[in-house]
């Protein structure tokens, strides 16, 4: 079930292969239901999902089943090192209530993404290949529970996405994709190192071999005693865990990692730029609740404060500097990092509430900023620019299209009743709720201010008012007497078409939707947050100890 | 000379070696295409000697059959090679690989 | 499910219901569906009638209390907390049935108002589904049954209150105005937030009733000030909602929004919410939290007084007073003058909405004038509307014989007993303020009544401004220039003649001099403290004195989710038996000798607070009279010699301009900072890092000038000039190649051989 | 194997083989180094003879010499005029490829000559193969059997695509 979600796109990409480019409208179909098979088998995970299996680490006795979900675990590799004994890499997948939500995400960011590449021209056949390719890396990582694995998918991702950005993006495009590459190799040089060192000091309960099981790696009691990374080697365990910390920081991305994420966002293609905050950040945060954390639990309670304090930063650091851009596109992309941040303030409050809120966060961020980037796609189509003072008075000019604005700019803005203020209310309730974070939950939540006001501000320039003399687009009259809009070489439909409500009108009902009843979602992972909170407690080490 | 009369292993290897040797040179310093695939088929041939000596020395039947399997490589290369070669002629009138520099810088 | 439960959630739905299908439909359907959005409210309003009519007339129970919830949220067992669920519930009690039945009231009266005075309007549908949501959200507000879903509503009428400011989003004053609006709410709302996270964060519970028996139990684990944080930060919430200084300037640039907007959200219900919400969170309260609040509302209640006297626009001097009665209101609970204040909240609802209504009145008949230096004699085109009007001035005024003069004397007697409870002198400042507000009220009233109704016509005074018209919404068709002013129809006369109605006394009590012999005051008694019984008393007797209470709790504590109705035990039983034998509303015993002091005192100083108020009354309607009617002091000449007096107030203080100049500039400010620094000191950093790789790479500065792009760019160069070096042996012959490639062969036998040989 | 004229025989076919392989090599006539081919393909299947790969022998006969060697005159005639003076195929990298071609000859023998330890079995191969070659065709080779055929197939297919008339044209139009 697992494989098949994950290779699903691949599938489909060699599908396509043997498709001749000349037949566009065959690839994009081909991609298309491939997405929609992945969704459709996404929800029947989902349905067939138990939530009362907690996940994390393996049951009682050292298996992963009875805790894991859909297992499928096989040898993969297998490499006599000599002297070394030998390297056993297992193709092992398997969901708890941490993944199954991102599944979900990411099937549903895929296909809302082949729907918004229907507009590529450029080398269609490459572009879905990639993106096909693209898919499955992402869904592997996420379901991935051998850290190699998780190691193979991680850096798969990297290629197509580099080439996605550098082939189909904007101008600077190749300046953008060089510097994503570069970043987030960098972080995952350091992965690897710290992968390997792992390997050397887990054993697993149930073979005695050295494994790259994370099942293993989560439970403290599987470490070698005098090994790397064992439980007293406590100078290595802190710079590992922060090697890690670094390479998924990268990702999320957190402030002071973070410039390459918008020059990216700017050049990258919407589709592009909609998985890539849509699903690409979530791997980073996705990583710490999944590796980083759980494999170094006393360096993770000792750094509580640090990354509180780095949660903070990019919550408010990232609003000001939405608050200054001019490119919408922009804008967005440091709004990103600003709701990154609650899910990092999340994490840091180490309780249930605050992970669970920083969990709920990442699925709510991933609709809501798929929407962001599509609006932001919509109206870059039409007048191919993103600059806000080229716009104004929309509104009246665009009703439909305005009106999914408004909601995604107000999901976005955490207004109750959408799903984005459920998520950070309930990352502020954890961090206030724990000691260590209370202070700087007080001051993040300027950060609910600042976004409230950019969002805003961007909206009344955009959208209300009248049309600007210098506008992207030329006012006329129409002939039942109403003034209408006309952009200068755009064919297509004015207000917002099938489409593009096609791909929004699902994401809007969904924010709506969880944000008036979370628990379809939220009632996944709650089980699995709960154990994750106790497998950090100082109290569980306490007694492991 | 009692080696010379003795036909070991390593009178086949040495005739190998030479094959292999002559291929290479051809496969390294000839303009024609066409001898350079002919290079290749030498090479190919040495290879089989090789694996056909040290499979009756070793008394298995491995050698024998990658040599079969050799041989039929051999001819879908040749094929396919001679397909592209007249290509080539087609557009660049010549069978000169020194020619055909399009991926220079 | 207890019926009551069932049609308080059918009134909470059914506005709902209406916006949903008019933001779909309105298009579709013929006159885009205002029936649909008056039909349900009529419906909305007849359940809330029943259910004031059950619950406060028919059966009366001082105690009376229904609660409904499930479960919202569900945490499993959370390590360190045990099974952890939130709730969602509502809650009917007499107060909640009464808010209930005015706020529908007035948004059934709004909404048959609006039929009139939005017609023709591009987006008239719209506007009935706005209406719809923010009653919903009201509604939401009114009956939520703890801190998380009242803010979640907070925030909604925050939202409906948005839309609707900015309802002519055309006018760039109207976006200016919504976005300040919204802005300057989150600013409160973050407090209110704090606030509740400070309780969750100590009993994991958002349950008003929870928080309240843990508090009275004394479990709160930090300290006191902590608790009083609390209480203030809850308070910034209604800061912001019910526009208390410093957090007031968004409420006169709310006038931008439609005129029945106005009345609805920003004199009658939205407003009130805050005042609302600190009623509902009363007993949490410390003594410390009451005073600030006592102050805040004080000095609203003074300040927003004495702008008001110089404004021109008739909606800004109604704004400004509403700031100023939500003053009292909060003062009034800062004095503990609970049922008093929410008294003024119902009876102001009423006369301020009948003020706005009939100025809405004005300025439609007007074509949209709003400034009342061009208007006058209109009493005589516009009897209906002159009449309710001058009726609602007088309540607001406080002149005997209305409700306004009832709730406010109520709230003033209080502010005077506190003062004498809590003794220092500077405590009297709270009811001085008051008292010095009742006369600027009545004078500013005076002013406006005087302008708009009596003298001429001014209309062609008004200088020639092409710009002038305020009509940008759907009039266009139609503009016409000046004839006859008319009283306006039937469907905007109605609901001022309901609510004029509604502002005399004999609504609220036989007894046009005390509004203690009312039912009101009776019915919605001040309620036991929480915190006062923890600090005042042994921990043994708060415990005792709240004995039935937690013993009750017990049995809910393994409550399930499921849907269940809670008969519950009174708050305080003995207060309610006193109260309903007693003769007034405020005598009955409390647990709290603070609480107690203060109501004894208060009712003592009735007579007193009667006595000043009405002598101020009569300075301030005197005084208006003596500089409006007769003359004898010219307004113009006065103004000039008090110029910086006069300049403060018609600048409001210049508010605007100070947070213009502090907090918004600030923020740009800072915003440009953190990005100059985002673009050039952390790209900078990768760029130093790039500079440090390169000194390493090659100790030769002569590179200098390819890594000033940063370490990305320097690697693409590095990549490049390598890329140039090597692609010299990149000759594109294959031969060439492989001689290479076996060159590297031939090199490894030679390694090969010398590791043999060696 | 000491039996003296089998040992001539051997050495006379590797004679013909080494040198019809040098001549192919060296030759500048393109002519001649095929013909060439043609004896140095016989030699070595003569060698396999002597190697007890009798079927492999056979094989080698007629696909190369019938096969793969027909091709190659093919395809020097369809590149070449017949004897054209011109047809003499220049040199490139003189030096290092005879440097190369003697380094790595040295090396290989100096490599044969110098281990002892090829550790040939007690048992050899003897006498004919054919039916052990049919035997493991159809058991432990069948799937690399059946991919080679399909290797084949697609060869046939690209070849005959790929040297298809205006093949180049052709593809240009569709794009």
């Amino acid at each position: 079930m697992l494989s098949l979600i994950v290779f699903l796109p691949v599938i489909a990409g060699l599908v396509i292969l043997a498709v001749p480019s000349s037949q566009k409208q065959i690839i994009r179909i081909v991609s298309l239901l491939a997405a929609v098979a992945q969704m459709v088998l996404a929800v029947m995970i989902w349905r067939a999902y138990d939530p009362s299996m907690a996940g994390i680490t393996a049951a009682a006795g050292g298996s992963p089943e009875g805790s894991f979900q859909f297992i499928e675990r096989l040898p993969w590799i297998t490499l006599d090192l000599g002297s070394m004994g030998s390297m056993n890499i297992e193709y092992f997948l398997g969901v708890d209530g941490l993944s199954i939500t991102m599944v979900i995400l990411t099937a549903l960011v895929s296909t809302i993404g082949v729907l918004s590449s229907w507009t590529i021209q450029k080398q269609v056949k490459g572009y879905f290949l990639l993106y096909n390719l693209l898919a499955t890396a992402m869904m592997g990582c996420f379901v991935a529970l051998d850290f190699f694995l998780f190691y193979v998918f991680w850096e798969l991702m990297l290629l197509p996405m580099y080439f996605l950005i550098g082939m189909w993006g904007g101008p600077n495009r190749e300046y953008a994709a060089i510097k994503f590459f570069l970043y987030t190799l960098f972080g995952s040089v350091f992965m690897l190192l710290v992968m390997i060192a792992l390997y050397f000091s887990v054993l697993d309960p149930l073979t005695g071999n050295h494994t790259f099981s994370l099942v293993a790696m989560a439970d403290q009691a599987n470490y070698v005693k005098d090994s790397i990374l064992g439980p007293d080697n406590t100078m290595w365990r802190y710079v590992a865990f922060i090697v890690l910390f670094v390479g998924f920081a990268i990702k999320v991305p957190m402030f002071p990692f973070h410039t390459w994420l918008p020059d990216a966002h700017v050049e990258a293609p919407t589709p592009i730029s909609v998985i890539l905050a849509g699903v690409l950040l979530k791997l980073g945060t996705y990583g710490m609740m999944r590796i980083n954390f759980p494999l170094f639990p006393e360096v993770f309670q000792a750094s509580l404060y640090v990354i509180g304090v780095l949660g903070a930063i990019n919550i408010i650091y990232g609003a000001f500097c939405a608050l200054a851009q001019k490119d919408l596109k922009k804008m967005v992309a440091y709004s990103s990092i600003s709701h990154m941040g609650y899910v990092l303030l999340g994490l840091a409050a180490a309780n249930s509430e605050g992970m669970t809120g920083a969990l709920y966060q990442m699925f709510n961020h991933g609709t809501i900023t798929a929407m962001l980037f599509l609006l932001v796609g919509v109206i870059y189509d039409r007048a191919h620019t993103r600059q806000i003072e080229k716009f104004g008075g929309l509104a009246s000019y665009m009703p439909v299209y305005a009106g999914v604005v408004m909601i995604a700019w107000f999901a976005s803005l955490g207004l109750p009743g959408l799903s984005g203020f459920i998520s950070e209310a309930f990352v502020f309730v954890g961090a206030f709720s724990a000691e260590v974070t209370r202070p700087i939950a007080m001051v993040s939540v300027l950060g609910i201010v600042f976004g409230a006001a950019y969002l805003l501000w961007s909206l009344q320039r955009m959208f209300l008012g009248k049309r600007r003399e210098d506008a992207a687009y030329d006012l006329e009259i129409g002939e039942d007497g109403h003034e209408h809009i006309h952009f200068h070489d755009w064919k297509g439909k004015l207000d917002l078409d099938g489409r593009e409500l096609a791909m929004l009108v699902p994401l809007a009902v969904i924010v709506i939707f969880l944000g008036i009843y979370p628990m379809p979602i939220m009632g996944l992972m709650t089980t699995s947050i709960n154990k994750l909170v106790q497998v950090l407690s100082p109290v569980a080490m306490a007694t492991l100890n | 000379m009692e080696q010379l009369a003795e036909i070991g292993l390593n009178h086949y290897l040495s005739i190998s070696a030479i094959l292999f040797s002559l291929g290479l040179f051809a496969v390294m310093t000839r303009r024609n295409a066409i001898v350079i695939l002919m290079g290749v088929e030498l090479i190919l041939n040495a290879a089989n000697i090789n694996f056909l000596a040290f499979s009756k020395w070793n008394g298995g039947m491995e050698g024998v059959m990658f040599s079969l399997f050799v041989i039929v490589l051999a001819a879908a290369e040749a094929a396919v090679a001679l397909a592209i070669i007249i290509n080539i002629y087609k557009i660049f009138s010549s069978v000169d690989v020194s020619s055909v520099d399009a991926m220079k810088e | 499910m207890h019926s009551l439960i069932q049609l308080s959630i059918a009134v909470l739905l059914l506005p709902l219901l209406s916006f949903v299908f008019l933001i779909f439909f309105n298009r579709r359907l013929p006159r885009m569906g205002d029936f649909v959005g008056v039909g349900m409210l009529g419906l909305t309003f007849g359940i809330s009638a029943y259910i004031f009519w059950t619950v406060i007339v028919q059966h009366y129970d001082p105690a009376f209390r229904l609660a409904w919830d499930f479960t919202w949220l569900d945490f499993g067992n959370v390590p360190g907390v045990g099974p952890l669920q939130i709730k969602m519930g509502i809650v009917v009690d007499n107060l909640t049935a009464i808010m209930l039945a005015m706020v529908t009231l007035i948004s059934f009266l709004v909404h048959l108002y609006s039929t009139g005075y939005m017609k023709g309007d591009k987006y008239y549908g719209r506007f009935f589904a706005y209406l719809g949501i923010f009653t919903f959200s009201m509604l939401g507000i009114v009956l939520s049954d703890n801190l998380f879903s009242i803010y979640i509503f907070w925030e909604l009428v925050g939202l409906s209150s948005y839309l609707l400011i900015g309802f002519f989003f055309e006018k760039d004053s109207a976006a200016d105005a919504q976005k300040k609006a919204f802005l300057a709410n989150r600013v409160g709302d973050i407090g209110m937030w704090l606030g509740i996270l400070i309780l969750y964060s100590q009993f994991h519970t958002f349950s008003y009733r929870e928080i309240f028996e843990h508090l009275a139990a004394g479990e709160f684990g930090l300290s006191n000030a902590w608790l009083t944080a609390a209480g203030i930060l809850l308070f910034m919430g209604c800061v912001g909602k019910s526009a208390q200084f410093p957090l007031h300037v968004w409420l006169p640039d709310a006038m931008e929004g439609p005129t029945p907007v106005s009345a609805l959200i920003h004199a009658a219900t939205m407003v009130a919410a805050g005042v609302y919400f600190v009623a509902r969170i009363f007993v949490l309260l410390t003594p410390d939290a009451l005073h600030v609040i006592a102050f805040i509302g004080a000095f609203t209640a003074f300040m927003a007084a004495t702008i008001a006297i110089t404004q021109q626009d008739i909606k800004r001097v109604l704004a400004y007073s509403t700031v100023s009665q939500l003053g009292y209101m909060v003062l009034g609970l800062g004095v503990g003058a609970y049922s008093a204040a929410l008294f003024h909240l119902v009876t102001h609802a009423f006369f301020k909405a009948c003020l706005f209504l009939g100025s809405g009145a004005i300025i439609h008949a007007m074509h949209h004038e709003q400034d009342m230096r061009w208007m006058g004699g209109l009493r005589k085109n516009m009897p209906w509307t002159f009449v309710t009007f001058v009726i609602a001035t007088l309540a607001l005024a406080g002149l005997p014989l209305t409700s306004g003069f009832m709730s406010k004397d109520a709230i003033l007697a209080g502010s005077l007993g506190f003062a004498e409870t809590e003794g220092s002198w500077y405590f009297y400042l709270v009811p001085v303020l008051g008292f010095f507000s009742a006369m600027l009220t009545a004078f500013y009233m005076g002013r406006q009544i005087w302008l708009v109704f009596f003298g001429e016509s001014r209309t062609h005074l008004k200088p020639a401004d092409p710009h002038a018209h305020h009509g940008a919404h759907g009039h266009d068709g139609h503009e016409e220039e000046h004839h006859g002013v008319h009283e306006v129809a039937w469907n905007m006369r109605l609901p001022l003649v309901v609510l004029a109605t509604l502002s005399v006394f004999i609504v609220y009590s036989p007894d046009p001099l005390d509004g203690g012999k009312g039912w009101f005051m009776k019915m919605i008694p001040t309620p036991a403290t929480v915190v006062g019984a923890v600090h005042a008393v042994e921990p043994e007797a708060a415990a005792a004195a709240m004995g039935p209470l937690v013993a009750e709790a017990s049995p809910l504590e393994g409550h399930d989710a499921e849907a269940a109705l809670h008969a519950e035990t009174p708050m305080h039983p003995e207060a309610a038996h006193a109260e309903a034998s007693g003769e007034h509303g405020e005598s009955h015993a409390f647990a709290d000798p603070r609480q107690a002091e203060i109501a004894h005192l208060s009712h003592a100083a009735h007579n007193r607070a009667i006595q000043i108020s009405s002598i101020m009354v009569v300075l301030g309607i005197g005084l208006a009279l003596i500089v409006y009617v007769f003359r004898f002091i010219d307004p113009d000449g006065t103004a000039e010699a008090i110029r910086p007096l006069y300049l403060l107030s018609f600048n409001k203080w210049y508010w605007d301009e100070i947070y213009q100049a502090t907090f918004i500039k600030g923020s740009m400010l800072i915003a440009a900072i953190f990005s100059w620094f985002d673009r050039n000191i952390i790209d900078g950093m990768v760029n130093g890092v790039a500079t440090l790789t390169r000194k390493f790479a090659f100790f030769n500065g002569s590179f200098d000038k390819y890594a000033v792009d940063g370490m990305v760019n320097f690697t693409a160069f590095f990549v490049n000039t390598s890329g140039g070096v090597l692609r010299k042996l990149q000759t594109g012959k294959v031969q060439t190649y492989v001689v290479m490639a076996l060159l590297a062969v031939f090199g490894y036998f030679v390694y090969y051989f010398a590791q043999l040989v060696s | 194997m000491s039996n003296p004229t089998y040992t001539a025989i051997f050495y006379l076919f590797a004679a013909i083989t080494v040198i019809s392989a040098a001549f192919v090599v060296f030759s500048r006539n393109i002519i001649y180094s095929a013909f060439s081919l043609l004896f140095t393909f016989f030699g070595a299947a003569a060698l396999y003879v002597f190697l007890s790969a009798d079927f492999i022998a056979v094989t080698q006969v007629v696909v190369y010499v019938g096969g793969i060697l027909v091709l190659l005159l093919f395809g020097v005639m369809f590149t070449h005029r017949v004897m054209d003076t011109g047809l003499r195929a220049d040199v490139l990298n003189l030096v290092p490829g005879l440097l190369l071609f003697v380094g790595i000859l040295g090396g290989l023998l100096y490599t044969f000559y110098t281990t002892n330890g090829w550790m040939p079995s007690e048992t050899m191969l003897e006498g004919s193969v054919v039916e052990r070659i049919g035997f493991e065709t159809m058991s432990r080779y069948v799937l690399p059997f059946e991919m080679a055929s399909i290797l084949l197939l697609a060869a046939l297919i690209g070849a005959a695509f790929l040297a298809r008339h205006d093949a180049g044209n052709g593809r240009a139009d569709n794009e």
